[in-house]
């Protein structure tokens, strides 16, 4: 088995869905002849041609809404969204139409799209390459959020959301794009798109995390170990629909819940995590649900990227205080 | 100075106000059974219309935008298409609706606030209602697209009016519509307002139709209440694009004789007398006076024709009276094709609350 | 002292701040000559001017995005957003600039504007004119969100959105725009932007809302107290920045929390506050946090609006549920 | 049909890429101490770029977008601006910015990853650099506004790049603009691409200027490599937009000579014959022969000027590389004007954690 970047993960699974359904089209700015601004698409118009590969005018509405008449129409567009911080002219579409062709027609009319964007920060990027706004999607009815944390679960969760009938949002850490590999079999097997992963067993802790943010909670779950804490750490991947079962299980195993994410605390997705434990299972804890997020301020400049990023000393610090509450 | 590229806008009108031709009729049009149907979609348009604001005025029908007056250029689109062509409504298409087969009670059970409305039984490739100005014109580009990559001789046509010209979602998908030569008609029914914007504010570009040379593709006007020329010209447009000649863009110079929309007052913003003036040009006079004149038309062929439109729509009013409301946990099952675990709770506890039964109105 | 319904208020409250600084403009689609489409801005133009009333062209972004201008070069720009479904085509200059003018600046440049839109179902209106998508806006580091209950706190809280300094998102309850009358003396007395009020004081339960549920949660405290149940009711009112301190110290004091909201579930605001008071306040809780929200699903046309919207039947059994957890 | 409207496009230019006249130089623009002036501007802009690839080649300087080749349609622009007019500059404009006065310094922070680049000391009013593409358009309209309001004789200028004209962000701008009249000019850089999305396929639009003609206002080309040519077509949009008559489009045609950015590699997407082809039109080059045939400019001239503005360069950068890094509550402190209580613990934890010291790069 060969080893994989995410990135790389990323294309081979474009690659198999195209080879594997000619409804699948990719759509973007720069995704034909320079295979993206990342190469997540490289070498797919080589393969399959500039008519299902398409180079898209600067215009990411129109990416977004041509996607939607697209898939009503049976294809089965993934459109790019260059980086996240360039999704919102496409959000009206997602909100107003994306997520409601199916329900709006009683199901006459349907929208399997999937609209790529790599997501968040620590790349040393210019301003708005650095987003983080998976909460603001999670919170629209009708769509799918889906997350990726590593080489393998990219590879079946994309093949996942092209499988899907309906519109999925598929946000690509950036800064795990090459961060490392993982044996990986292009077998065309796709993952399910409603079920969070156990990365690590634990029974003290549980860190719940998506993206990029797992590498530092692992490493901090590492750190933990080495003090004899024994901390569970999950990776949430499908933001929406959310498998409650599996982090309510956990957290009533372990009875101290920690949530990271890169993201603006306020409203961010850990609140809604957090308030299903809350909600669901607060008898069973042992110290109240904390959060280690970006802090409500915009993503600075590359200068102070580093101060506003959460990262294994933040976590490991919350974690002590989630296993000595005051 | 060097003059690197000109560009110009033609206008077409057949026959004007007064039912008189202003040239000759195209030869397919003028046939009287051609003008006969073109009469009594019309008519059937203005009988939907008075049918349903009094559903709306008797609490009935929910806010309801109103087609009066622009019945030519909705009925001269709907005609010019073909059934397996597409169709991107705005809010104030029935008439291209009905032409297109979509029928009256599916149109007010939309308007009575019911998602099955938008179920159509016959354009099942249609797009439902654009309640956003100008967000169906992206689709519009991806359902021309779709044809293009198939290979397949369709057209899709997206019919917006004089103000979303000034949204930049329409403006992206006449872009990427002339960059990409899709099969894809714009239709602009300039009705002279946006709610109480008069057109002459909406944009200082002269005509609408000069939109498209943004775009890299031809503009044209068309008196939108001579039913003639708006099938004529959008008929060529249509053509062309199906022939592979790229995408068009057809300004239909019509004029909105009702209110916004029935929650609207427009006397705050427009004279009485400005409306008056406006009837002058009622499209359905117009074919009438020529109906009169060059092929016998009679006030009794007139008044069969109205009755027959007017117990139609009463008809499928009465179906659309009748039908029981949709079963409340409809809210969930068209969400996704399967319903996700993750919303079976919240299914469940719509399905536990205590349920009243209630028809339309 | 005049009695008002909430959307003279917010036309006294635009009155007030364009006579008493000049620097004040209003813009929108349909607020002038016709003096918007519910008459919040009826008569402005009349009084003030085409100069300081301005219709604009059929464009959001456009709207959004000028008022950013006019913003930057002193003006105290009070946008008006048709209806918040049309609020999106908006978000990417809201996200992207007017959030971020002061800070990209070093505060050279700011961006004290005001973004009004009518929001929320129950009125029976088309698609997308019942829209409740505040968590999106609340999420965004730099904005502010305010979203009054009452004719008083319209007025206060609007005139407090013009002076201040910084982006506002002022969120109207449509469906009370013209449901009761309150004495309101147009004495141009700002209130305050962070500070949540308590609309009902209590002692068994907290119920936490704003807008146009604060109605149903007000009737739902009324039944209660005549089971003898004392509930405290809790206008928000800020959503951003959060007046955290005054939801604490009522969780605190009762013991039991409920929050409401009209907008879906999942990724609500309503989770934000249920978090937060997981994270500060667990330990002193008797009963989980409770959320009553409209569903994950989109708002429907509206014959089925009345299935979607909470109301004061939804509130009561979950206060049941609060009052008595199994 | 009757023609109702047409449109022209004109193209300007001065000096061909051999620094011949194709036609008298303007009077004003003549001058040698002007033309010397804008010959040591783009020489200025040339090093800063030079200087900028440097550092960031070696770690000190961040993503880096050059503007090599379009040195002449910048500092055109910048010219025939004044300084109480306001900038709202796309991402490659460094050869407007350094005109306008913004230092090379601020450039190189504001590259380097620091806010306080954008706080010029100079131009206060200038807008900073918009990296959403066409995202400032808005803004543009809105600053206009402000001066048509105040009755201001202040004219906005908004550069945006042949991609950007894709954007229904800037076709609303524009429309806006068109409908209210305002002392706005549009600069269109149209360096050929965007990215790897060449000008041919990013519109069917034969000119980049003709976009002006559907906002209802005159669109104009210019050779952008030409400084003469820039300069007076601007400066005539600017005075006459200042005079009350509306905004304006200018096109200038150019060439990216460089990479995207410094994370772009353009030989995936063009050849190095096309690349090399343009630098044949290098508008650094044509003024320098037109100085040296009309106006005795030396190549120790030539190298003195290039001295000058590489030590001034090379002292900008040394004043950057020594700037300490900000403090990282400026995170917070620059958020609101007065920062809410509710982030004030958030600020506390940031303040707890551990400091390191570091500079730039
Ligand atoms: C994006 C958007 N903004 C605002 C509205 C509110 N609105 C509904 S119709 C309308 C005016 C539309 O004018 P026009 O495009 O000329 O169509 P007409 O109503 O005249 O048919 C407005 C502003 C909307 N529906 N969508
Ligand atoms: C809204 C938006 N979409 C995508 C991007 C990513 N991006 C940065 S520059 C660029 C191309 C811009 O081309 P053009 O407008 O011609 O300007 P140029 O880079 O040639 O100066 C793209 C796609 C962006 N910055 N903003
Ligand atoms: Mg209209
Ligand atoms: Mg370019």
């Amino acid at each position: 088995m060969a080893e994989h970047t995410l990135l790389e993960a990323v294309n081979l699974a474009l690659r198999r869905a195209m080879a594997d359904d000619e409804r699948v089209l990719v759509l973007g700015e720069d995704v034909g002849v320079d295979g993206g601004v990342f190469r997540a698409t490289d070498g797919l118009q080589q393969a399959y041609g500039a008519n299902r590969v398409l180079d898209t005018p600067l215009a990411e509405t129109a990416i977004a809404g041509i996607a939607i008449g697209l898939a009503a129409q049976g294809f089965r567009p993934v459109a790019e969204i260059q980086f996240m911080g360039f999704i919102y002219p496409a959000i009206d579409q997602l909100i107003s139409h994306a997520s409601r062709l199916r329900t709006r027609t009683r199901g006459r009319l349907s929208c399997p799209m999937v609209l790529r964007a790599p997501y968040g920060g620590g790349v040393h990027a210019p301003e708005h390459h650095s987003e983080s706004t998976e909460a603001m999607l999670a919170h629209i009815p009708g769509l799918r959020v889906v997350i990726p944390s590593s080489p393998r679960r990219a590879y079946g969760l994309l093949l996942a959301a092209i499988q899907d009938p309906d519109p999925v949002v598929f946000l690509e850490p950036k800064r795990i794009y090459r961060a490392f590999r993982e044996a990986l079999d292009d077998d065309g097997v796709a993952l399910p798109l409603d079920r969070a992963e156990i990365l690590r067993a634990g029974t003290d802790l549980t860190i719940i995390g998506w993206g990029a943010m797992l590498r530092e909670c692992l490493s901090a779950a590492e750190a933990l170990a080495a003090d004899g804490v024994s901390a569970e750490v999950i990776d949430v991947a499908t933001l929406k629909p959310l498998d409650s079962a599996t982090l309510l299980a956990s957290a009533r195993r372990t009875g101290r819940v920690l949530i990271v994410h890169e993201a603006a605390r306020t409203a961010g997705y850990g609140a809604e995590i957090a308030a299903r434990i809350a909600e669901e299972a607060m008898f069973e804890l042992e110290a109240p649900i904390v959060r280690v997020t970006g802090y409500d301020t915009v993503m600075p400049l590359p200068g102070l990227e580093q101060k506003y990023m959460p990262n294994r000393a933040r976590i490991l610090a919350a974690a002590h205080r989630v296993l000595n509450p005051s | 100075m060097t003059q690197v590229a000109t560009f110009a806008v033609e206008h077409s009108a057949y026959l004007d106000a007064d039912g008189k031709a202003l040239q000759p009729l195209p030869e397919a049009l003028a046939q009287p059974d051609t003008l006969r149907a073109l009469y009594r979609w019309m008519t059937l348009a203005r009988a939907f219309d008075a049918k349903a604001i009094e559903l709306q005025r008797t609490g009935r029908l929910g806010t309801y935008a109103s087609c009066l007056g622009q019945e030519a250029a909705g009925v001269g689109v709907g005609y010019a298409m073909q059934p397996e062509d597409v169709l991107l409504p705005s809010f104030r298409e029935q008439a291209v609706q009905l032409v297109r087969g979509v029928t009256a009670t599916e149109l007010l059970l939309y308007w009575g606030g019911d998602e099955r409305g938008s179920d159509f039984h016959g354009p099942r490739q249609d797009f439902p209602i654009s309640i956003t100005v100008g967000g169906h014109a992206p689709h519009a580009a991806g359902v021309a697209l779709a044809f293009k990559l198939r290979a397949e001789a369709r057209v899709a046509v997206c019919a917006i009016g004089d103000g979303a010209t000034s949204k930049g979602d329409l403006y992206e998908a006449m872009n990427v519509a002339g960059a990409w030569q899709l099969p894809l008609v714009f239709v602009v029914n300039n009705n002279q307002w946006a709610i109480s914007m008069p057109r002459a504010e909406q944009s200082a570009a002269r005509t609408l139709a000069q939109k498209a040379i943004a775009a890299g593709f031809t503009g044209e006007q068309v008196d939108g209440n001579d039913v003639v020329a708006v099938t004529d010209v959008v008929g060529k447009a249509i053509a062309h694009a199906r022939a592979g000649g790229g995408p068009r863009l057809v300004e239909c110079l019509t004029y909105r004789l009702s209110d916004h929309t029935t929650v609207d007052d427009a006397s705050r913003y427009r004279s009485d007398e400005e409306v008056s003036r406006h009837w002058h040009e009622d499209p359905l006079k117009r074919l009438r006076l020529w109906l009169e004149r060059e092929h016998g038309w009679s006030a009794e062929d007139d008044d069969a024709c109205r009755a027959e439109c007017e117990a139609s729509i009463t008809a499928a009013a009465d179906a659309y009276l009748a039908t029981p409301p949709q079963a409340p946990e409809s809210l969930f099952d068209y969400l996704y094709e399967t319903l996700p675990d993750d919303l079976r709770a919240q299914r469940d506890a719509l399905l536990a609350e205590p349920r009243d039964e209630h028809g339309h109105g």
